[in-house]
């Protein structure tokens, strides 16, 4: 069974075969491992490459998987790497900036129409006690922000628009 | 001793006094906002009550609902842990009115220490060092900027009532003063209520080490060794370890004295903490007092054997102080890493949410004080304190290599941790060495991250895998029917047998 | 020191040598069999090989295979654990003729203490007190009732190749002597894949108390202290403390020096146990040796300081030991509680099974060398052994003290567990007076079990509760509903706002 | 809403009202608790019963509810106690054996037809290295051994009959 996985800008085959009870012979690239793989609940994986073992997590939506190993989070992506750069260049004029955290909004440093630089704070955000600084990605204009001081954000809103 | 006790915390604080309180047959009350129905401390508490929302303002830092659930359950006393009230002079001042007792100083010693500028005005009284700075807070941008000049650049913008590094600014130069200002205002606000803003002269390469004391009240006043809490990122400390790499014999015995010396000046009882910078000739000065128990006091119960929070009972329940300075010997070395719900990828951001697997280490040496479970969801609401990870060794190698240990079985999934970024501390020639101070963090995270080429590769086989069931069945039937394959085998040989 | 070691062990014994390993930088090299493919031991190694069926004939007894994968990996030696082949001279005598370090002793003095009645026969020459009984085992059954009456009721049957409570049995009178021999012969031969059994007399109000010694290849032999395992039920030890409280200093000393001696004179090598027995006079007898880590090392490790498996490492390594018996000083007491897979409500039944839910405790004092996880499917087909929970106290009062509060918070649901039991035992005032000797346990068993009306209250109001939400909507459904209300509030908070 | 619950013998009728936000009066017999109770995940309750804790998991099915608080377990039967002790008396007469653990017979040491005591071993089990003697619940004739040795057991199952 062959898949092909894309991993930050790289492309990489992945062919597995069953050669045994519980052993596959898997390829990533050019190179072969002998594996044995235990699923434990859903979404664990206990491996073990080549002897060598890894305890991962694999939490797997339509687009990717993301691997979960050594408190590392590996995002490999089931589209082409081509589609995803198209959409980044897309992106780029017009960019949405989203947080990965929820919490409270304390200060708007920034309205829509203002010109901003690259790295210039646009609004603080606190979460656990924190306060955090959520910059521009990029030079541009203010296209909107979407939140008042003193409003809860959920993780993944958009904050703010740079065009 | 106390028959019952009110702890006025949350996390892996009030964890940590509930265990110390069922160890002494004392029964422990929590107390809880509508975001920790399910935490932890609840969970191991005997008795717990509701005390309202989960801003700390409704609950946790509210005075009046914290004695008013102390006398419904019939708590003698109230333990603050650290944090929200635990520095409060309110709190300490109600309870001395309702009869009932404060664990931690008198409102006294208190006030004098909470608020920075006089702390640093009564030192100076007492011959204690202190960096040079401003004794008063700055009232406002016109001083702000005459002051700041006095002391020259760079320097350090403090909360006159913070700790913890809120309400922290570093000044390089003019320019930065006026925005720095108001930041560590805002902060001050937010954090404790006041915005009052005082200055410090920057000591070059700085180390901060503090000193462990215990007071009784009886006169008695201890100290228990240093505690080496360099490792900073943001101001905040993130890995302290017991004895500092980088004191001599003759500084650690100096700084204890003038410790115990400060703590005797203000009348101080129970366990604090002297903090001091320590610039790179060994030259110390006073910094704070906190006056609580502090974040990191484990590895001074490692390395002493002497259960701190128990100690804070018995002395506040009125017993003396059970040994003397001269019977307290530290063994080995010890450290702790705070693990926190940041992302170490994304520049720290806060990570909160549920955590969906969880795997602590454990064995020799290890010491894991949590406030989490499997299944717990940590709220956006308070610190991302998750735990504290600890270790002892004989030397200072051995408790590396096992913090190294522990690091690679404690697995968190659901929400990011700061764990890769302890394993990236960890391995570091210079924190090795023992050769590092405030600095260090800045400079690491400049540096590019480890890469091991074979997580990469088996992440990508992982996917196959993965891919591979999904593909083959619905998700799951596959690997169920799989599991089951094998354990019918001893059924298959007892058929076997019969036919 | 070794690059790399193959540990021919699994469960808890295989985790701890694993995390000796990863802190001394070896490679720890995990072997599984067929039922222990998603075993702990496994997920913690760096490597791991599959080496055959659950049948521990096929796999962790299998000397071949486990030497063939040592040489396959490259592993320099092999340490064995407790059990299995830990005390096999033939792994012993395969290893030397592979140029395989055994991290162990050298084949002479296991063969010699291997055999129960050879090693008798050894330390009475030695001059080392040994119990009445039989020199040799017993051929027939015609010399079992001679030998027997020579001896004198009541008396034990003991497996001449044994260890652990296997194959041995206690005979009260004449009558039961023929069943016990039978029974005793089938055990061990299961066991030890040898029957043979031999006869000692019984002595009464009998503790059990062992000294651990450490022994390099330079001559120096030192004892670490001992371990009163006198808490057995069925002659398997369920809960060890040290220092006993039984002993006297006296005493505890000239049980060292002939343990020392004991070693010392069959050329013994690493890490190593001498057993005795001594009666209410405090009269000891010599028992036997484990040639081997014990189940119940952890104490002396808590106690001294001393990490028992780094040092039998850098013992098999070459290196001398690092320290003299003068520099020995325990500290503190400590006990460990055996957390087994059995029924304590149902006769102690074996209770295999998955883990569904669990639940460990933490923080000061407290160590959980355990061999599961939550999902675990515990396998019938081995030892019962779940997990050692240590604690360590100032004082044995402490010890206790902290022990009850880390059983509280050990929840382990799913299959049954001791850890009730323990609870029972902890509360009883003979084992707090520390008055109690191996006969306890039966004793304990016949008393009536604490019970708790507030417990059953709690169930009730849970299965009401429980009921309720079952009838009001489909299982699970409410819950989660009535969970994300509460999340929604910050969002409603937000909805006013803009309204 | 109300439950009639049989523990041991006992009958006991279990009340709940709900009297505020996350809080429920709830009478247990003629005395009445205040209680919050959260739910962890499916099966666990963690329950505050008039400020004292408890962390309990329930788990359920048609008969009964299986509860475990601080090591022990409450069988909480939703059936009636005089249906229970009925099926108990038919029992005595014709007595099934059944294990409670998986594990492999060791030794048979009665026939069916043998008359035994009550307490006379029937059969060795071994499991997890320790070998267990199986009982005769009662004394009686030995109807059906369903075992021989060397086989292996399934939690549950049969193993012998006594009349």
């Amino acid at each position: 069974m062959n898949f092909l996985f894309w991993l930050g800008q790289k492309e990489v085959k992945v062919s597995l075969e069953a050669v045994g009870d519980n052993l596959l012979r898997v390829s990533v690239g050019d190179t072969a491992h002998d594996v044995s793989a235990e699923f434990i609940g859903q979404e664990e994986i206990l491996l073990n490459v080549d002897g060598r073992i890894f305890n991962v997590i694999v939490h797997s939506d339509s687009l990717s998987h993301s691997v979960f190993i050594n408190g590392r989070l590996f995002r490999i992506e089931k589209r082409s790497a081509l589609k995803i750069l198209r959409e980044e260049k897309g992106r780029q004029k017009k960019r949405d900036v989203k947080t990965t955290m929820p919490g409270r909004v304390v200060q708007v440093l920034a309205a829509p129409g203002d010109g901003v630089q690259e790295g210039q704070p646009v609004l603080v955000l606190e979460a656990m006690k924190m306060q955090n600084e959520i910059k521009a990605p990029q030079a541009g204009q203010l296209a909107r922000v979407c939140f008042r001081a003193g409003e809860y954000v959920e993780a993944g809103s958009v904050l703010f628009t740079v065009e | 001793m106390f028959k019952k006790i009110l702890i006025a915390n949350r996390g892996e604080i009030a964890v940590r006094v509930i265990r110390a309180c069922r160890e002494m047959k004392i029964i422990p009350v929590a107390v809880y906002s509508e975001a920790d129905r399910k935490a932890l401390h609840v969970r191991l508490a005997e008795e717990a009550y509701f005390i309202g929302e989960a801003k700390p303002s409704e609950s946790y830092l509210h005075v009046e609902k914290i004695i008013a659930t102390a006398k419904r359950c019939g708590a003698e006393a109230i333990h603050p842990g650290y944090g929200f009230l635990a520095e409060n002079p309110r709190l300490v001042k109600c309870c001395e009115e309702e009869g009932i007792t404060f664990i931690g100083p008198p409102s006294e010693p208190l006030e004098v220490m909470g608020e920075k500028t006089s702390a640093r005005r009564k030192m100076a009284a007492a011959g204690v060092p202190i960096i040079p700075g401003t004794l008063e807070s700055v009232a406002d941008e016109r001083e702000l900027r005459e002051k700041a000049r006095e002391v020259g650049f760079p320097l350090l913008l403090k909360a006159s009532a913070g700790g913890g590094g809120k309400g922290l600014r570093f000044v390089q130069k003019e320019k930065d003063l006026l925005p720095a200002f108001k930041l560590a205002r805002s902060e001050a606000l937010s954090s404790f209520a006041d915005p009052a803003v005082y200055i410090e002269k920057y000591i070059e390469e700085p180390h901060h080490i503090e000193i462990q004391i215990l007071a009784d009240n009886f006169g008695s006043v201890v100290y228990l060794g240093e505690r080496e809490c360099s490792m900073q990122r943001r101001y905040q400390k993130v890995l302290e370890e017991t004895p500092s790499p980088f004191l001599d014999e003759e500084t650690r015995e100096a700084m204890g004295r003038v410790a115990v010396k400060a703590a005797a000046s203000i009348g101080y009882r129970n366990a604090g903490t002297v903090e001091f910078v320590v610039d790179r000739d060994r030259k110390f000065y006073f910094l704070e007092v906190n006056a609580r128990l502090q974040v990191e006091h484990p590895i001074t119960e490692m390395v002493t054997g002497i259960d701190l929070v128990k100690c804070q009972l018995e002395i506040a329940a009125g017993s003396p102080l059970p040994f003397r300075q001269e019977e307290v010997r530290p063994q080995g070395h010890s450290m702790e890493c705070r693990i926190m719900a940041e992302d170490p990828f994304n520049d720290f951001m806060p990570s909160p949410g549920k955590i969906v697997y969880l795997h602590t280490p454990a064995g020799l040496g290890v010491r894991d004080d949590s406030g989490i479970y499997e299944g717990y969801e940590v709220p956006l609401d308070y610190d991302p304190l998750l735990s504290k990870l600890i270790t002892w060794g004989k030397t200072r190698e051995e408790a590396i290599l096992r913090m190294r240990r522990a690091l690679s079985e404690y697995q968190v999934y659901g929400i990011k941790t700061t764990i890769p970024f302890f394993q990236r501390i960890l391995l570091h020639p210079r924190f090795l060495a023992g050769a590092y101070n405030t600095h260090f963090i800045a400079e690491l995270e400049k540096e590019p991250d480890r890469e091991d080429p074979a997580e990469e590769i088996a992440a990508l086989i992982a996917a196959g895998i993965k891919s591979r069931r999904d593909a083959q069945t619905g998700v799951s039937s596959h690997g169920k029917s799989k599991e089951k394959n094998w354990r019918i085998q001893g059924r298959l040989e007892n058929f076997a047998k019969r036919l």
